[in-house]
């Protein structure tokens, strides 16, 4: 095992249980990042090059920072003693995550063939991506470019406090309970 | 319709003309070199109190003893003993005189509320000292300022005391005169009203 | 070189602690924090596949993980809105505390 | 010595060092020199930057600026450092340590990190990445997350706010700033800086270089990419994170010493690293303005144009008074924003028109270029000053 590879998914497995094991929740969201870091390492070690500087600026430079921005404004980055982080049927959520890791796991030791070694360093360049994305990719691509428009859109909409024609609802600003 | 933008070009060769300006005009500059060089404080400046005296710097001193500054100091940073003659009669000046500067807080009371125009306001500010107790702490001979210096440094208002003084020195001559008219004859003289509004 | 089975047990736990996480927390953010995990471990089967395939010189791999990443952004975005909108609603972002079918009028 | 010799100075002065070494050890040791030779050059750089703003805005100011501290102050720097280091390392009491800690050595490592792609010469690029547009924001995509570590962390509103204010602005401008280098991207069909600037040599025979700053869109894009550019720095006039007065100094309100310290460098480096992807975008890169030019070395080029922009940094700060945070945002998302998007179209119409032949194409082309970037540019104008408002001032 290459202790390149050991060191990287050391660092990402133990920022995954950071993120969704710590109370504090801006803790977690700091761990995530540094998952979201470790998985972008992994893809450059692996030579996609391309694919790891996307993982790095749309998950460290968006999403990390969209989490955290929404555990502020929600306010739950203080974590209060005495309210349970984890839900009542904790112990039926591990055991579904264990048997699916056994399922996977055993899968993945079964199979013979995939011991195989790799094709030789492929040589792929931003061009041919780039390439690739005007050419065979394209539907998809103005298929996305729809749908990330739809969802800014969507967000926007969904996020806007809502103002009640009527009777003059409590708004967010004056809190519907002390 | 201005062309947008035009504001901040403005403003950049304001500050380039500026920057360039400096160098080729040294009067544009505005701060002094202030160890080397230093502005002469305006007239109207006062920060700590201080003695005046006439004359001599222990014999001449202005102040009574009074005692009415160091009441009405609001800090209480005046302290103030009198003289007094071996029979233990009090003089009309004072033995210790101390302000601790280190508690004055440049209010003009004291100098507001003196009858002798004994105490003034300085402009002196270089008072750091290196000691933490005590340096600050004012005697009678560090407070003790000629006449001559309060005119220089408050030359306005030293003139108007200056005159208030003369004026209160002529009309007690003028009554010692008339008083010693009178007791020489005993009608009197109308003489002293000339006297009155010199 | 790594062999491949290391890499699909690698995401395999990743996608674990990303279920684990989804299922066990009570916070909505944290829910989502989960989703993303499991995002990430199907991009890491994507990529450690495309290296270990046949077909290294086509850009299939990548192009599966860009997607991946675009597509786990807007979910992300639309997420966090819903949580934000549901905050503003219940003054909560606890999952088991949100669980009326219908906005009653008094707050919980 | 001939102009080659010293040109490639540094490069040669690297591979004679790594040739005293053995075979194995090179390839790490090649990227350990060049991260130290980064790492010096831009920490001088810091400190002379820190003195010549210092000096410039008391210049602009009519002051002197600093000049006690050796000769013309020039020590100035080392009187500063050497305050910083001695300073006590407070920690507020209910601060979380370990993100507190944290904070300004990630914002400081990504900042770094960013520099390993710039081409600062001739041969002089530490890496030559195919993408190395792309990995360049990708590097400083993390600095978000160090400004808000270290907000958060603090437990300050002060701090909290001005972190909040902090990454709002950087997101919000980062998206120009992207978009502002797509047209150079577009022409060049390139991600490598190195590349990029390779193409804004001066052609055989020309006097002038075929910089991009020198066509519409690329002065268009150069204005915009400064612009996000500072406000990506948060430097005046876009400085509201650290608006000294309003939230005297945002998120660092509870960083002293030299975690304080490691801050101010982060910003003055982002900077660096900002001007830097200007001048290889825009300006030039390493190349002379002139062809006749051409014997000073290339990393003098570099270095030259990255002070004189440098200087315009100053000279804004100097100029510009603070925006208010609704200004800020607007001019983000209704000015800057759709015009990079306009910059991009005129970009490619420049791009498809480089083929036209006819007498007074060129004339054509560039007219029809600037106008397609001024009428836009106008349209989004008007009745700013209306929105904008003059200011109105209110006395307590």
């Amino acid at each position: 095992m290459n202790p390149v590879f050991f060191i990287l998914a050391v660092v990402t497995l133990a920022g995954a249980l950071g993120a969704v094991a710590l109370r504090n929740m801006v803790h977690c969201a700091l761990c995530l990042a540094v998952t979201f870091i470790g998985i972008a390492a992994l893809f450059l070690h692996q030579g996609a090059q391309f694919a790891g500087l996307v993982q790095v600026l749309v998950y460290v430079g968006a999403v990390a920072v969209l989490i955290v921005f929404a555990i502020l404004l929600t306010r739950s980055g203080d974590a209060r003693k005495g309210v349970a982080v984890f839900s009542r049927s904790w112990k039926t959520g591990l055991l579904t995550a264990a048997a699916t890791l056994a399922t996977l796991v055993a899968a993945i030791v079964n199979s013979p063939g995939l011991l195989r070694e790799a094709p030789r360093a492929p040589e792929l360049s931003v061009r041919q991506i780039g390439l690739d994305l005007m050419s065979q990719w394209l539907l998809p691509l103005e298929i996305l470019g729809l749908l990330l428009t739809a969802t800014m859109i969507g967000a926007v909409i969904l996020a806007m406090p809502e103002k009640p024609s009527g009777e003059p609802a409590p708004g967010p600003e004056k809190g519907a309970r002390p | 319709m201005s062309v947008p933008g035009s504001g901040i070009l403005k403003g950049l060769v304001e500050t380039a003309r500026n920057f360039a300006g400096s160098y080729v005009s040294p009067e544009r500059l505005v701060t002094v070199q202030y160890p080397e060089e230093s502005l002469p404080p305006p007239e109207n400046a006062r920060n700590f109190p201080f003695l005046v005296y006439d004359e001599d710097p222990d014999k001449g001193l202005r102040c009574v003893a009074c005692k009415i500054c160091e009441k009405e100091c609001p800090p209480q940073c005046i302290y103030i003993v009198a003289e007094r003659d071996e029979k233990g009669k009090v003089l009309k000046r004072p033995r210790i005189f101390d302000i601790d500067i280190s508690v004055c807080m440049n209010c003009q009371i004291c100098a507001e509320v003196c009858p002798f125009d004994a105490i003034k306001m300085d402009t002196e500010f270089e008072l750091s000292r290196y000691e933490r107790f005590g340096a600050l702490l004012l005697h009678k001979q560090d407070l003790a300022k000629s006449n001559e210096y309060y005119r220089r440094i408050h030359p306005t208002e030293a003139a108007e005391v200056d005159a208030r003084l003369a004026e209160d020195r002529a009309r007690q001559q003028a009554k010692a005169a008339a008083a010693k008219a009178a007791a020489a004859s005993p009608a009197g003289a109308p003489a002293p009203a000339a006297d009155k509004t010199p | 070189m790594t062999p491949l089975p290391y890499w699909l047990i690698l995401s395999s736990i990743l996608f674990a602690i990303g279920l684990a996480g989804c299922l066990v927390r009570r916070n909505a953010i944290m829910v989502l924090i989960g989703i993303e995990l499991m995002l990430n471990a199907a991009n890491l089967n994507f990529i450690a596949f495309w290296r270990y395939g046949s077909g290294a010189e086509a850009a299939h791999g990548i192009m599966f993980v860009l997607f991946a990443i675009a597509i786990a952004a807007a979910e992300t975005a639309v997420g966090l809105a819903l949580v934000i909108a549901l905050y503003r609603l219940r003054r909560t972002v606890q999952v088991d505390e949100a669980d009326a079918l219908k906005a009653d009028d008094k707050p919980r | 010595m001939t102009a080659a010799s010293i040109d490639q100075v540094f490069v040669n002065a690297k591979q004679a060092l790594l040739s005293l070494l053995p075979e194995t050890l090179r390839p790490g040791l090649s990227m350990a020199i060049n991260a130290a030779a980064i790492l010096g050059t831009f920490a001088l750089l810091f400190a002379v930057a820190t003195l010549l703003e210092r000096k410039g805005l008391g210049r602009i100011q009519n002051r002197y600026g600093p000049n006690r501290v050796g000769p013309f102050g020039v020590l100035q720097p080392v009187a500063d450092g050497l305050k910083m280091l001695i300073k006590e390392d407070i920690l507020p009491r209910q601060a979380d340590r370990v993100v507190h800690f944290l904070a300004p050595i990630a914002l400081v490592l990504s900042v770094l990190l960013a520099y390993a792609v710039l081409p600062f010469g001739r041969n002089m690029a530490p890496i030559d990445l195919d993408a190395g547009v792309l990995y360049f924001f990708a590097a400083s995509a993390a600095t978000e997350l160090g400004v808000f570590m270290a907000g958060w962390a603090s437990r300050s509103k002060y701090s909290l706010l001005g972190a909040m204010r902090g990454i709002a602005q950087m997101i919000s401008y980062e998206l120009p700033l992207v978009l502002s280098t797509l047209g150079v991207i577009m022409v060049t069909g390139s991600l490598s800086l190195v590349e990029i600037a390779e193409r804004q040599a001066p052609p055989a025979g020309a006097i002038l270089g075929r910089w991009f700053v020198f066509t519409p869109w690329g002065l268009a894009g150069f204005l915009l990419f400064m612009t996000a550019a500072v406000a990506e720095a948060n430097r005046a006039p876009f400085d509201l994170p650290e608006g000294e007065s309003e939230i005297i100094a945002g998120h660092m309100v509870e960083y002293s010493g030299f975690k304080y310290a490691l801050f101010f460098m982060g910003e003055y480096l982002g900077m660096f690293a900002a001007s830097g992807l200007a001048i290889t975008l825009f300006l030039g890169g390493y190349h002379a303005p002139f062809a006749f030019l051409g014997w000073a070395p290339s990393w003098f080029w570099f270095f030259a144009k990255l002070l004189a922009l440098l200087a315009v940094f100053i000279w804004l700060r100097g100029t510009l008074p603070r925006l208010r945070q609704d200004q800020l945002m607007n001019f983000a998302w209704k000015w800057l924003l759709p015009m990079s998007l306009v910059n991009l179209v005129a970009a490619g119409v420049w791009s498809y028109s480089a083929a036209w032949t006819l007498p007074g194409a060129g004339f054509v082309r560039w007219a029809s270029c600037a106008g397609l970037l001024i009428l836009p540019a106008l349209w989004l104008s008007r009745g700013w000053r209306a929105r904008v408002g003059p200011r109105v001032y209110r006395y307590a």
